[in-house]
């Protein structure tokens, strides 16, 4: 039987932990999700295919992903970075900085789109200086990135900077003392180690950017084909009553989402085998 | 109040941590279960305790059935090996906390609770540490409470997990003896769970010696260092040499020296190992037909003690021998000097498949 | 020999150019704090300031009128409603669920970690979507629903439901590795001293998942407030009725009032903000509360 | 919850006190779309003073705005609307096609299809208009961004398009292949396709980009109007279309809720006189004439062709030009393949 220890237990409440655990997800969760899934199973292969398949979805997908790819990239980077200042320098206002960084968690999507809009667009305050080189970031695939990175950034920060804080000063000192300069230390000793982290944070911050919504709508220009975004696309099929094609979709973005969640926890299995 | 485990068996997996153990352990006895790592010793610990149910068997707290006792209920003190504090709770609290979750009927007073603390703290001799976060106390410290907290609950039964396993090497020493002083003093029917057989030795009652889920040998501690009932009791409780040899008759041989092995006294000519502690190994300097010859190849002074490593002719591995230092300077040897050596004392054990009614 | 080497260890230029082997030079330190900074500040703060910059551009006065007009207050009122409706829930589901996954061993465990996940990965469009599918009038449990005049899209029991579902993973997966690290020993030793299953882990499990579990609340509460996509799909944006805060703020924002949506933007904004110094100051508590233990 | 179990417990009672004197608590939903948000909040408190007047009962009316489109499939999921006052025909059609919430003939039960208020597709242009920007054919233009909504999901961007194409008709002698490449090309001008008409509205005046907004006229003249006074001209095109936004209660709603009474007052009041004035106000044109006669200088006299007779309903629109695989769709093809 899944789900159910063992034997008795000397712990107590496994039963019902358990028990309210799998009622709760069962309600909230498998319930709607199998009633996706189910709906488009009803549906035709021909019709399902024709819907998921059709250019305009594709093209959404190439941008959907590709973009959240990048601004994942993006953050794997400087979220790693990030983490790396924040753990091993010290500067003034070090607190704040450290604080700020859950922000996008905290912040509602739509105002983020807002804000955001509001700072790139051609007349905003940052949009106007990138205009003056001919960089246009609302309204383009650069400002799906942007806002894709934004909504992100907490990830590769925030999975990567408790790694950092238990990493044993010994092993890059052992590295020192063998010849290494700082560069290979960092390359050969600290990468390696941080690598399952890394990995981990890039790919939760890739499956949150798959499926945003709220704050790519305002800096995107949504245009079918260049800058729709697969979540819009939902939206529109469902508000012109074509659930079925809404949920076709939906269903990929499903079995996308589930496929990623596998590989993070395949990564995080993989992270505890190597015992790092 | 005696401890009776019955016919008791337990796997995890595949792997089987108590193989069918029945054990009797008396009432005010300190036991020790003794064996290396995955000998099961813990496991059966926590069976005792309730915090492990086996998979078939008996336990029995003085003739009473406790087996689907809850741990809860069952009135054990638990002291655990990383002694299990809990951390956000002062010294006081911790050691109180068996007290103060008793349902409110039979919940002693607050002073009633105050006073039974302080007195295990005073017999721990921590009192002055009340106030302290158990974060701020040392090992050997946080031992003590441990041991004051299981028994605040005036435990029927006082189980032990490897109490000292994590402390060094003079803390440990000190706490066995103050253990045991405890023990004389409170007298409760006491377990604890060791790897170590000087502890063993030193601190309890009865060695109950295990391996591979399996009880080897159980009795006195004398009788377990003196007798240890076959090749693995012997070779576990310390060092020790091993001679091949041959058995007839009740005699054993290793090359010229004979030793006197009664009970193989029907024993026809059979290959066998004979086993010598290095303190029975007599070194003498002067050739004698009795011993063997060999080469000291190392000396090392420990203490009041000297340990010899030195190389027979007809054998590759290295014979350990153990004296005191002013007999060795009455020998006057040194390293590379020649010597003669002669079991004083060993236990004769057949090679596999040898024992045969004479 | 003896002497120069003595006084190289007193030249104070090479003194000064020591450091540890963990180190790296002055300028390679100060470039990437600059650059790690450049980048918050482009992606952190200036969203930041922009919010509250529109909110207070035209005075205390038209900010605090916005956030005081009826049809906010009723926004506010549904998003603190569903909040305390949803976090608590979430709250007992996410002890429940690490209770059971750190402390026992049962088949089928990845399993149940990734489903909790989920939520993570789902895109909050395809929620709306699955709950008009499942209890919209035109779904499957629709018309049994209005066969007993009982709403649960385009009602606040949807938006309770679609914000429950989005957050749930929050406190769960706070405290799952916080209770697997910290193992069951304290628990088996409160259990040896006779305290029952509940005053366990009342007494004894509680105040150790204690900074977990608040951390895990603010991060819950910060996304139920803030959840957007998937309750613009179930609210049916009834003015006063079913608009949460982000509703209201994209409505105000449609009706060209640009200044009103920054106010309640700001208000959200503010509210992340002091979850944040809330979560600060909860970590420096802990921090405090954990006596440094002899290191090194 | 409390809400709305009053709701149906004011609903309950309603029908059981029907025709009694006792006076009433009744609240009514209407589900608009996104431009009117203005005129109703306006027209709302003018209704509850007027019907507490005539019946002593005490109406409020709850507001929900939206893209037309999805403010139908809100209610066709159950939003719980008495009325609907959407922008096309076919969005209100759709619930009684997905759903059957309002019966065929909904169309022909109030005066003037419906539609008690009309308005045009005009063209907002910046300050000056730098571009010159006369007509529908500087739209598509190389050197001219225009900014209008997805007419997949905002109903006005429908007309925005039917307007282009029906304008390209006229000037092409008909010619559907020719209309083909004219909308084409100005959809090849537009960078930004905003989900609903208020989206576009900011991007364009907001977010300065574009240099032509195709818009309601209302919307044009508020953005005029409030948002950036002296900043924009309007340009009336040579011909546009009648644009006619319907209004109906959802039957099956008010009879379930025992407001159908009430609901209908609320519509047949749009179009007294009061009201038809309160719409002009918002810059929509009364479809009474008399009325329409007194802001004649409002609203400038442009040629105005129908729905019905250049593009035979909206059902054939939708389907010709809208639906997955129309015109629109393979018009966005074409583009993206450049």
């Amino acid at each position: 039987m899944f789900f159910s220890a063992k034997q008795r237990r000397v712990i107590p409440g496994f039963g019902l932990t358990m028990g309210f655990s799998l009622l709760y997800l069962g309600f909230i969760f498998l319930i709607p999700v199998g009633g996706l899934l189910l709906y488009t199973s009803l549906m035709s292969w021909d019709e399902f295919w024709s819907a998921v398949s059709h250019p305009q979805v594709v093209a959404s997908y190439k941008l959907s992903f590709g973009a959240s790819l990048i601004g994942a990239t993006i953050n794997l980077v400087f979220g790693a970075l990030v983490a790396w200042v924040l753990v091993r320098y010290r500067f003034p206002g070090k607190k704040i900085v450290d604080a700020l960084v859950d922000l996008p968690f905290a912040l509602p999507t739509a105002v983020a789109g807002i804000a955001l809009v509001t700072l790139y667009a051609s007349t905003g305050w940052v949009g106007q200086y990138l205009n003056v080189f001919g960089i246009r970031v609302a309204y383009s695939q650069l400002g799906v990135v942007i806002a894709l990175t934004y909504i992100g950034l907490p990830f590769v920060v925030r999975t990567v900077q408790p790694v950092l804080e238990d990493l044993e000063a010994e092993r890059e000192e052992a590295s020192a003392s063998l010849g290494a300069s700082r560069f290979t230390t960092i390359r050969r000793v600290i990468l390696p180690s941080l690598l399952p982290a890394l990995l981990t944070g890039y790919a939760l911050a890739f499956a949150r950017a798959v499926g945003e919504y709220g704050s790519v709508v305002f800096i995107s220009g949504n245009m079918p084909y260049r800058t729709e975004i697969t979540p819009l696309l939902i939206v529109a099929k469902a508000e012109q009553y074509d659930y079925n094609g809404a949920a076709a979709i939906g269903t990929v973005m499903l079995v996308a989402a589930f496929l990623l969640l596998l590989l993070i926890n395949g990564l995080q299995w993989w992270t505890q085998r190597r015992g790092l | 109040m005696s401890i009776e485990i019955d016919r008791v068996n337990k796997r995890f997996g595949d792997f089987v941590a108590v193989d069918n153990v029945s054990l009797t352990l008396n009432d005010g006895e300190l036991t020790a279960l003794l064996g290396p790592s995955g000998s099961g010793k813990t496991t059966l610990l926590r069976i005792i305790a309730g915090l492990e149910q086996p998979d078939s068997g008996r336990i029995r707290f003085h003739g009473q059935d406790t087996t689907d006792l809850h741990v809860s209920d069952r009135g054990v003190g638990f002291v655990f090996q990383h002694y299990a504090l809990f951390k956000h709770m002062s010294v006081y609290e911790n050691v109180a906390y068996g007290l103060t979750v008793r349902p409110r009927s039979q919940r002693p007073s607050k002073a009633e609770i105050r006073k039974k603390v302080m007195h295990l703290l005073e017999m721990v001799q921590l009192d002055w540490t009340a106030d302290r976060l158990p974060s701020q106390l040392s090992g050997g410290q946080r031992q003590r409470i441990a041991l004051a907290r299981a028994l605040a609950v005036e435990p029927k039964v006082l189980l032990l997990d490897e109490p000292f396993g994590a402390l060094d090497a003079k803390v440990r020493a000190e706490l066995r003896r103050w253990l045991r002083r405890l023990h004389d003093e409170i007298h409760v029917t006491s377990v604890f769970v060791t790897h170590d057989q000087e502890e063993a030795l030193e601190v309890s009652d009865r060695v109950v010696v295990m391996n591979k889920g399996k009880v080897e040998q159980d009795g006195s501690p004398e009788q377990v260092y003196d007798n240890p009932a076959n090749p693995f009791v012997y070779q576990f409780l310390g060092n020790v040499n091993l001679f091949h040899a041959r058995v007839q008759d009740g005699v054993a041989r290793i090359g010229s020296v004979s030793l006197a092995a009664p009970e193989y006294a029907g024993q026809r000519d059979s290959r066998a190992l004979a086993y010598v502690r290095p303190h029975d190994i007599e070194v003498l300097g002067d050739r004698r037909d009795d011993a063997l010859h060999a080469q000291i190849e190392l000396v090392s002074v420990v203490g009041p003690t000297v340990r010899l490593e030195l190389r027979t002719d007809n054998s590759e591995s290295v014979v350990q021998a153990e004296l005191t230092k002013h007999r060795f300077r009455e020998l006057g040897l040194g390293q590379g000097s020649d010597a003669w050596i002669r079991p004083v004392n060993s236990r004769v054990f057949l090679e596999d498949g040898e024992l045969q009614a004479g | 020999m003896t002497t120069q080497t003595l006084t190289h260890v007193a030249n104070p230029e090479l003194a000064a150019r020591w450091r540890r082997a963990t180190e790296e030079p002055a300028w390679v330190r100060w470039t990437l704090i600059g650059v790690a900074l450049t980048f918050l500040a482009l992606f952190l703060v200036l969203p930041l300031l922009v919010v509250l910059y529109g909110a207070f551009e035209q005075g205390l006065q038209v900010w605090w009128a916005a956030i005081s007009e009826p049809d906010a207050l009723a926004a506010i009122r549904l998003s603190l409603l569903v909040v305390l409706i949803v976090v608590p829930i979430n709250l007992v589901f996410g002890v429940a669920a690490a209770w059971a996954i750190a402390k026992f061993e049962f088949r089928g465990k990845p399993i149940l970690i990734s489903l909790i996940d989920m939520p993570f990965a789902i895109s909050p469009v395809v929620v709306g979507l699955i709950f008009v599918i499942l209890f919209g009038s035109q779904g499957w449990l629709g018309p049994w629903l209005a066969a007993h005049d009982m709403r649960i899209i385009f009602a606040v029991p949807g938006i309770v439901i679609v914000i429950a579902f989005g957050t749930m993973p929050f406190i769960a997966r706070e405290l799952i590795p916080l209770m697997q690290q910290q193992g069951k020993e304290e628990e088996e030793a409160s259990l040896t001293l006779g305290a029952s299953g509940w005053k366990t882990f009342w007494y004894v499990t509680l105040p150790n998942i204690k900074w977990g579990l608040i951390y895990g609340v603010i991060l819950c509460n910060a996304r139920a407030l803030g959840e957007f996509g998937a309750v613009a799909v179930v609210s049916g944006r009834i003015r006063g009725e079913t608009n949460t805060m982000p509703l209201h703020i994209e409505v105000l924002y449609n009706e060209y009032m640009f200044t009103a949506a920054f106010a309640v933007s700001s208000l959200l904004t503010g509210l992340a903000l002091v979850t944040i110094a809330v979560k600060s100051f909860v970590e420096w508590l802990d921090e405090r509360n954990r006596p440094a233990i002899a290191s090194h | 919850m409390k809400k709305i179990l009053r709701n149906t417990l004011v609903g309950g009672l309603a029908t059981l006190l029907a025709g009694s004197v006792l006076a009433d608590n009744i609240t009514l939903l209407n589900v608009s779309y996104d431009p009117t948000r203005e005129f109703y909040r306006e027209y709302n408190r003018a209704f509850g003073d007027y019907w507490k007047q005539q019946t002593g009962d005490t109406v409020t009316v709850r507001q929900s705005h939206g893209g037309s489109g999805s403010q139908a499939r809100s209610v066709i999921d159950g939003l719980d609307a008495d009325v609907v006052t959407l922008a096309l025909a076919y969005d209100v059609d759709a619930l009684r096609q997905h759903a059957q919430l309002i019966p065929e003939n909904w169309q022909s039960r109030l005066d003037k299809n419906s539609s008690p208020y009309t308005s045009t597709i005009v063209l907002l242009v910046r300050k000056g208009n730098p571009k010159n920007i006369r007509d529908w054919d500087d739209l598509v233009r190389d050197d001219v961004a225009v900014i209008t909504p997805n007419p997949k999901t905002s109903g006005g961007a429908r007309w925005n398009y039917l307007a282009a194409w029906g304008y390209a008709l006229k000037q092409n002698n008909g010619d559907q292949d020719k209309a083909y490449d004219f909308v084409s090309k100005l959809f090849a001008n537009v960078p930004v396709l905003d989900p609903g008409a208020r989206g576009a509205t900011n991007t364009f005046v907001q977010r300065g980009l574009g240099d032509v907004f195709i818009a309601w006229e209302n919307e044009a003249y508020l953005s005029v109007e409030q948002l950036g006074k002296g900043q924009f001209e309007i340009v009336v095109p040579s011909v546009s279309i009648l644009a006619e936004p319907p209004v109906t209660v959802v039957d099956k709603n008010v009879d379930r809720k025992g407001t159908r009474k009430t609901a209908e007052g609320y519509l047949q009041y749009l179009y007294s006189d009061d009201a038809q004035r309160l719409a002009a106000k918002h810059y929509y044109r009364p479809s009474n004439p008399e009325i329409a006669k007194e802001f004649a200088e409002k609203f400038v006299d442009v040629e105005l062709f129908g729905i019905d007779e250049v593009f035979g309903g909206w059902e054939k629109a939708q389907n010709e030009h809208f639906n997955d695989g129309g015109h629109f769709d393979s018009i966005l093809e074409n583009i993206a393949r450049r």
